[in-house]
């Protein structure tokens, strides 16, 4: 397929913005969020941490969405995302209209 | 006979004591392995396996330990000479099969490279604390051999040791090594095959329908034959007559396989004796124990205690007749093991009250501190009184233990 | 069951023991000749609400007993020699875990399959030694069908006051035979409650170190969310592998028992007062003793019976007393000497050490004790070694 | 999952005071472990009533680390020392953790009596095709030509194929996913925590440290990569196509969903029946 | 003589204490016994080979008070420091141990060393290197056959090659200091 197709409702979707939580002393270097990131915010640092491994860095901080993929495949349990601060105040208000809107339907 | 050249890699290396095991157990004409994974016993394993094509063994990892030690029967009656390597928790799996080698009298030996326990205790620490399971773990009646060595040198002759002891006796034989000794590297030096004695199996030659599988010879072994070659034996681990078939009469065989063991015990049992003449305290140990234990013994005999050093080189048969002879002589045995006491009931026993008797606990997790042995034998050197029972030597970890009882935690970083 | 008299096996008042006790769950691997326990299990299960598998093997039969106990219920498993050495592995884990539990053994004659359907005493080193590693563990053995119902119940109590395992070393005789067993009101039998932890959930501590050593349990479930292994762990139940961790462990789970052994312990004595030889026996063998006994006296031998109910803890001081007023110990045992060599220990060459030896595959000739009894009086000094006489 | 910037999302149902764990770099145990958590979440369960056990091995090392009841128990013996559990308290929700050598060798017999009784365990294998944790041996899931310690000139023992095995013996849920297959693994494991009765959840594992090292296959991330790009997904795949070759195409997704009284149903079936037969002809 | 090699499970911490024996014991023709502790985890946990070179027999086969403390771990270096001889030598990985004072030592940034050269997992040798110009417990001579011995072929050459760096690293550090490593005497507790 050579177009997409654009949601009727794109002018109303914020792209979720998230913020990188790095645990850097638990961290063995794996690579994997670095890897599979999807939207390639992170990448390895030179510096070294307690256990002597390259801990992840956030280099394009701009771009994370917030998906969760790197909490979810970090072995390590050494990083997660969140959702910048803004971004929330905007989801719970959503999320309540949600609630409102499902309830009328119901 | 002399070891097989093919199966000897002469020369000094610098390995530990489960791959200097390994090398024993094939310079002994060793050709089949059935393991099963366990820490700290891996490595032997391992270094058997590389060698294995080389020499035309085999090496098979089974499922589990049961399976190991069963194929290790098979593999002998075959006419292998078999081993299985392995550790507490696997040994205690075996139990039952270790049972049914003696009960169907198959030669193959056990390495146990012992640690920590009870239970999965420590895996990558040493202990002492499956003696007395070597020679009661299994139920009912029977007796084994078991040798312990102190360093990987002797892990390398004694392996050869076990596997004649084996053969000549057909039982099973079991080498207790330990966590210690199994991971320290060292020089081992594997002489040319010339000068390595190798005790062939002792089979029937008689004619074939007149064999029996359990007809004792003077020694109270019975020759062998091997599996396909025309005996059609049945052997069964039902109490069983002569012939292998199972009888309701226990006397017959089962009282030979424990004699088998006790009237040869002068054969089999090795010590190693130091200072013993003058002694009025002897150190009793075996394993890397014993090899700690010179330490306190020279440290002792330098402040003027006449202390000498019995080592059990073989554990089982216990060397009764020595502890008795000696009991009389001395004013007590110091007995220092990695755990809270097994062989110091032994040699409780044969001391007879004659001599007191103190030992040396250690909960396992590394080898004693020489100082607690010299101690323990300052302690017995100024005892005038005989006292009743063991003496347990209060070593320096106590106070961890009062810490707790009053109720606050103590350091457990070690 | 009723309260009331009955004429049961001793594997069928074992059952009964167990239920009585509170037992809910039996996990159990069949062999010979431990059956009619599971069978009466069996048929009482429904009534009782009791729970009953057959596992695969006797390994995963230990292991379930162990998991259930954890949920609270009270739980046993049933074997014999053979099974026995299979649960080696998971009696340490008990230990280790510190979980009530009871193992009851019909011993067989051994080694290896031996005779499956007749007597044996061989496991007794086993039951102390048979795990690596070092630990302590109780061990009773009955010695009548009334004795299995009694000490059944005895095991479980010993079993959640001290927090181990604990085995019944019976005997294809005992378990066989049938005598009449008096089943009392439930009101009149004792039944020790578990220790259960009552403090605030997150500060619980599974191996807590306690006064009397026995740290107190929890049910999985309740939320403590706890966390146990068989590794060396400290008293949170995580695994500290060094040696210092490894010490307190070791020292606690064996002063557990060995500290405690003077109200474990339980013997009866008979005739001792003014004994010259006494035999130490114990289960269906001190039942056949008494017979030589009664004869020795008739020939005006003093002879008098020392029977260990608790075979471990070993009563060593009371032998190592005795042996300094007696002239000889006569043990007789369905094996190639085990207790005997306890025996000999103990008495710390103060006293002759006779061994009767196993004649047969049924049990003793009382004859044979006789024989022991009457050699041991004449024995003027005292021998280096075990005496053994076979008439 | 509460969100905090100062918190790991997760640390509520870890063991804090346990953590950094002891894998390697690399390994797809932690990653496991993630998906559990975030299952056990998803699906709102009172954490109370879960428990986890497991053998040992790494994989048997879960345990430790998940903060609710938790069992490391014997080699191989974590099934029988569950069915225990949840017979001893069937309310529980009892889940097994163990790598494939404590699963399919030693514990094997356990494995498919467990199976074929259906006993309500939620069984998640974490499949590395080694052994670790004793330094790198030949595992019953060592695929062909691979090398290990033990089999240092390349294993010629045919694997076993897990979902196979489990299907045959009668497990009602049979999923497999790689590390990677992070979302998907989560879900299945919800699945079979859901489903009455014996399910198990296959997870193939990078070992980085002692499978990918001998036989030169890269670090933890090259074997992701690898999984990445020669995982398949072929639902209801019949299990007997799913054996996996060295370094060949490995087949995941969901084989099995299907229904077989439990247990304990039967068990309590047969109770109720027997005891009403019975209840008079005792004496 | 006493030495202990320390670090995290994955650094050739144990490696290490296996060339040095061998070469000691097979080619210098001494007594060296190594021992190993470990935890259970193949990588990142506490990991230390305690090697004893000795002209006779050795009788007990730990280390108590090393000689010399190669530590390539901060959580090495904080548990095994107190421990050390009072004019004991300590060695460090430069990039992996920070200290609270500065005291005598001698530091190493063998890791980052290995990395240069291709491979982190060396850095073991390269540590080895220096240890042999600054302690010389070993011959050169006896190292450098060892070590072919003691690693897969295909590394040979790149092994040596971090031996030749750590042990230049060593004599140079010499050359600019103008005389050979003293070792200073008890001021062990400054650091």
């Amino acid at each position: 397929m050579n177009y997409k197709r654009i949601p009727y409702d794109i002018d109303k979707i914020k792209i979720p913005q998230g913020e990188i939580h790095i645990i850097k002393n638990r961290c063995k270097g794996c690579g994997f969020c670095v890897e599979y990131c999807p939207r390639d915010v992170l990448e390895m640092s030179d510096e070294f941490n307690a256990m002597g491994y390259h801990p992840p860095r956030v280099k394009n901080p701009e771009n994370c969405v917030n998906c969760g993929l790197c909490e979810m495949l970090c072995p390590d349990f050494a990083i997660w995302s969140t959702l910048k601060p803004d971004c929330r105040q905007a989801s719970k208000k959503k999320s309540a209209e949600d609630e409102k809107e499902a309830k009328i339907e119901s | 006979m002399k070891a097989n050249p093919r199966d000897v890699h002469t020369g000094a290396y610098y390995i530990d004591g489960d791959v200097a095991a390994a090398e024993g157990a094939l310079a002994a004409g060793c050709k089949f392995l059935g393991g099963y994974p366990i820490t700290p016993s891996t490595e032997a394993a391992e270094a058997f396996a590389r060698r294995a094509p080389e020499v035309g063994a085999i090496f098979i990892q089974m499922e589990d330990e049961l399976g190991s030690i069963s194929a290790v029967l098979g593999a002998s009656w075959a006419g292998k000479k078999a081993l299985t390597i392995t550790s507490g928790p696997g040994y205690s799996l075996m139990m039952e099969n270790i049972g049914l080698g003696a009960a169907l009298e198959t030669p193959f030996v056990i390495i146990n490279i012992q640690r920590g326990g009870p239970s999965t205790g420590l895996p990558t620490r040493t202990g002492q604390a499956d003696m007395m399971q070597t020679r009661w773990g299994s139920h009912g009646d029977y007796e084994v051999i078991a040798i312990s060595p102190d360093s990987p040198q002797e892990s390398f002759e004694f392996t050869v040791k076990a596997f004649n002891l084996a053969e000549r006796y057909r039982v099973p034989v079991m080498l207790m090594s330990d966590e210690c000794v199994g991971h320290m590297t060292e020089k081992v030096v594997i002489p040319p095959a010339s000068e390595i004695e190798v005790e062939t199996r002792r089979y029937y030659d008689g004619p074939k329908d007149k064999y029996l599988p359990f007809k004792p010879d003077k020694n109270l072994v019975p020759p062998m034959v091997k599996a396909g070659d025309g005996y059609k034996l049945y052997i069964t681990g039902l109490t069983h007559d002569e012939k292998g078939y199972p009888i309701l009469n226990q006397n017959l065989n089962t009282r030979r396989l424990v004699d088998k063991i006790r009237l040869n015990a002068d054969k089999i049992i090795e010590t190693k004796e130091e200072r013993l003449d003058d002694a009025e305290v002897i150190v009793v140990s075996y394993g890397i124990t014993s090899r700690v234990a010179i330490r306190a013994i020279e440290q002792a005999r330098k402040i003027g205690i006449k202390v000498g050093s019995l080592r059990l080189i073989t554990v089982w048969p216990f060397p009764d007749k020595k502890i008795v002879e000696l009991a009389k002589k001395v004013k007590g045995f110091v007995v220092p093991e990695i755990n809270y006491g097994q062989i110091v009931f032994e040699v409780e026993r044969c001391s007879h009250g004659n001599a007191n008797v103190i030992l040396v606990p250690h909960g396992g997790g590394s080898v004693h501190n020489p100082d607690d042995i010299l101690g323990a034998i300052k302690q017995v050197a100024r005892e005038k009184k005989r006292s009743e029972g063991i003496i347990e030597y209060k070593t320096g970890l106590e106070h961890l233990v009062f810490d707790q009882n009053k109720g606050s935690r103590p350091d457990l970083s070690g | 069951m009723n309260p009331g008299t009955y004429n049961l096996t001793g594997n069928q008042a074992c059952a009964e023991g167990a239920l009585s006790s509170g037992c809910r769950l039996l996990g159990y691997y069949p062999i010979v000749p431990s059956i009619e326990v599971i069978e009466r299990f069996s048929k009482r299960c429904p009534e009782v609400g009791a729970t009953l598998i057959q596992m695969e093997d006797e390994i995963s039969a230990l292991a379930a007993v162990l998991g259930a106990s954890w949920t609270g219920k009270k739980s046993m498993t049933v074997t014999s020699g053979p099974g026995l050495s299979l649960m080696m592995e998971h009696v340490g884990l008990g230990v280790m875990l510190e979980t009530p539990c009871v193992i009851v053994d019909i011993q067989r004659s051994g080694p290896s399959e031996g005779i499956p359907n007749s007597p044996g005493q061989g496991d007794m080193m086993q039951a102390r030694w048979g795990s690596h590693g070092d630990y302590e563990i109780i061990a009773l053995s009955p010695n009548s069908p009334q004795e299995m119902f009694d000490l059944t119940i005895k095991a479980f109590n010993l079993s959640e006051r001290y927090r181990t395992p604990v085995l019944i070393m019976s005997d294809e005789c005992v378990g066989h035979m049938t005598e009449k067993v008096i089943i009392p009101e439930a009101s009149k039998i004792e039944i020790e409650p578990r220790k259960y932890y009552g403090g605030p959930k997150n500060k619980y501590l599974p191996f807590e170190w306690s006064q009397d050593f026995v740290p107190p349990i929890v049910d999985i479930g309740k939320g403590y969310k706890f966390h146990v292994t068989g590794l060396t762990h400290d008293d949170k139940g995580y695994p500290i592998m060094n040696e210092v961790c490894q010490e307190l462990n070791v020292h606690r789970l064996i002063n557990k028992i060995r500290l405690n052994a003077p109200q474990i312990i339980e013997i009866e004595e008979d005739k001792i007062e003014d004994a010259e030889v006494v035999v130490v026996s114990y289960g269906i063998t001190s039942r056949v003793a008494l017979n030589a006994i009664q004869e020795a006296r008739k020939n005006g031998i003093k002879v008098g019976s020392l029977r260990l109910i608790t075979v471990w803890p070993f009563p060593e001081k009371i032998i190592t007393k005795l042996a300094k007023k007696i002239k000889a110990f006569v043990v007789p045992e369905i094996n190639y000497g085990q207790i005997v060599f306890e025996v000999e220990r103990c008495s710390h060459g103060n006293t002759n050490t006779v061994f009767v030896s196993h004649k047969a595959t049924q049990v003793y000739d009382s004859d044979n004790i006789l024989y022991a009894i009457e050699q041991g009086v004449k024995e003027k000094e005292i021998k280096e070694k075990i005496i053994e006489y076979n008439k | 999952m509460i969100k905090k910037e100062d918190h790991h999302p997760m640390e509520s149902l870890l063991r804090m005071d346990r953590i950094p764990h002891i894998w390697c770099p690399g390994c797809g145990i932690g990653t496991t472990v993630t998906a559990f958590i975030v299952a056990l979440e998803k699906l709102k369960l009172d954490f109370n009533k879960v428990c986890v056990v497991s053998g040992i091995g790494c994989t048997g090392r879960v345990a430790g680390y998940i903060n609710l009841d938790s069992f490391h128990t014997t080699h191989g013996r974590a099934i029988p020392f569950a069915t225990g559990i949840k017979l001893g308290n069937p309310e529980l929700k009892v889940v097994v953790f163990s790598g494939d050598g404590d699963l399919i060798s030693i514990g094997g017999n356990h494995f498919i009596h467990a199976a074929r009784r259906n006993i309500d365990l939620t069984v998640i294998c974490v499949n590395n095709f080694i052994y670790a944790m004793t330094g790198g041996q030949v595992a019953p899931t060592t695929p062909l030509t691979a090398y290990t310690t033990t089999s240092p000139y390349g294993n010629f023992e045919l694997p076993s194929n897990v979902p196979q095995l489990a299907e045959s013996a009668g497990a009602v849920y049979v999923a497999r996913w790689t590390a990677l297959h992070i979302r998907r693994l989560t879900n299945s494991i919800i699945e079979a925590l859901q489903k009455p009765g014996f399910s198990v959840v296959e997870v193939i594992s990078p070992c980085a440290m002692y499978y990918s090292r001998i036989n030169r296959l890269g670090d933890g991330i090259d074997m992701m990569k690898f999984y990445h790009e020669n995982s398949v997904i072929k639902h209801n795949e019949p299990t007997e196509n799913l054996d996996i070759d060295y370094q060949k195409e490995i087949i995941v997704g969901k084989f099995i969903n299907r229904e077989r009284p439990t247990f304990t149903d039967s068990y309590n079936d047969w109770l109720v029946t027997e005891k009403k037969a019975q209840s008079k002809s005792m004496i | 003589m006493e030495i202990r090699f320390a670090g995290f499970g994955g650094q050739g911490i144990i490696r290490s204490g296996i060339i040095v024996g061998r070469a000691a014991s097979i080619y210098d023709n001494k007594f060296a016994t190594m021992n190993q502790s470990f935890g259970p985890e193949a990588r990142g946990g506490a990991c230390s080979s305690e090697l004893i070179v000795s002209e006779s027999r050795i009788l007990y086969p730990y280390v108590t008070k090393p000689d010399v403390l190669i530590a390539m771990s901060q959580e090495a270096y904080e548990k095994f420091k107190p421990n050390l001889k009072k004019d004991g030598i300590l060695i460090i990985d430069t990039d992996l141990v920070k200290l609270k004072k500065a005291g005598k030592l001698f530091s190493i940034p063998a890791t980052r060393f290995a990395e240069e050269l291709g491979n982190r997992i060396i850095a073991n040798v390269v540590m080895l290197g220096f240890f042999t110009a600054l302690t010389k417990v070993v011959s050169v001579e006896a190292m450098k056959k060892t070590i072919p011995e003691s690693v897969p072929s295909r590394f040979v050459e790149l092994n040596l090659k971090a031996f030749d760096k750590g042990f230049n690293y060593e004599t140079e550090m010499v050359k600019s200091r103008g005389s050979p490593p003293d070792v200073d005497p008890p001021r062990a507790e400054n650091f």
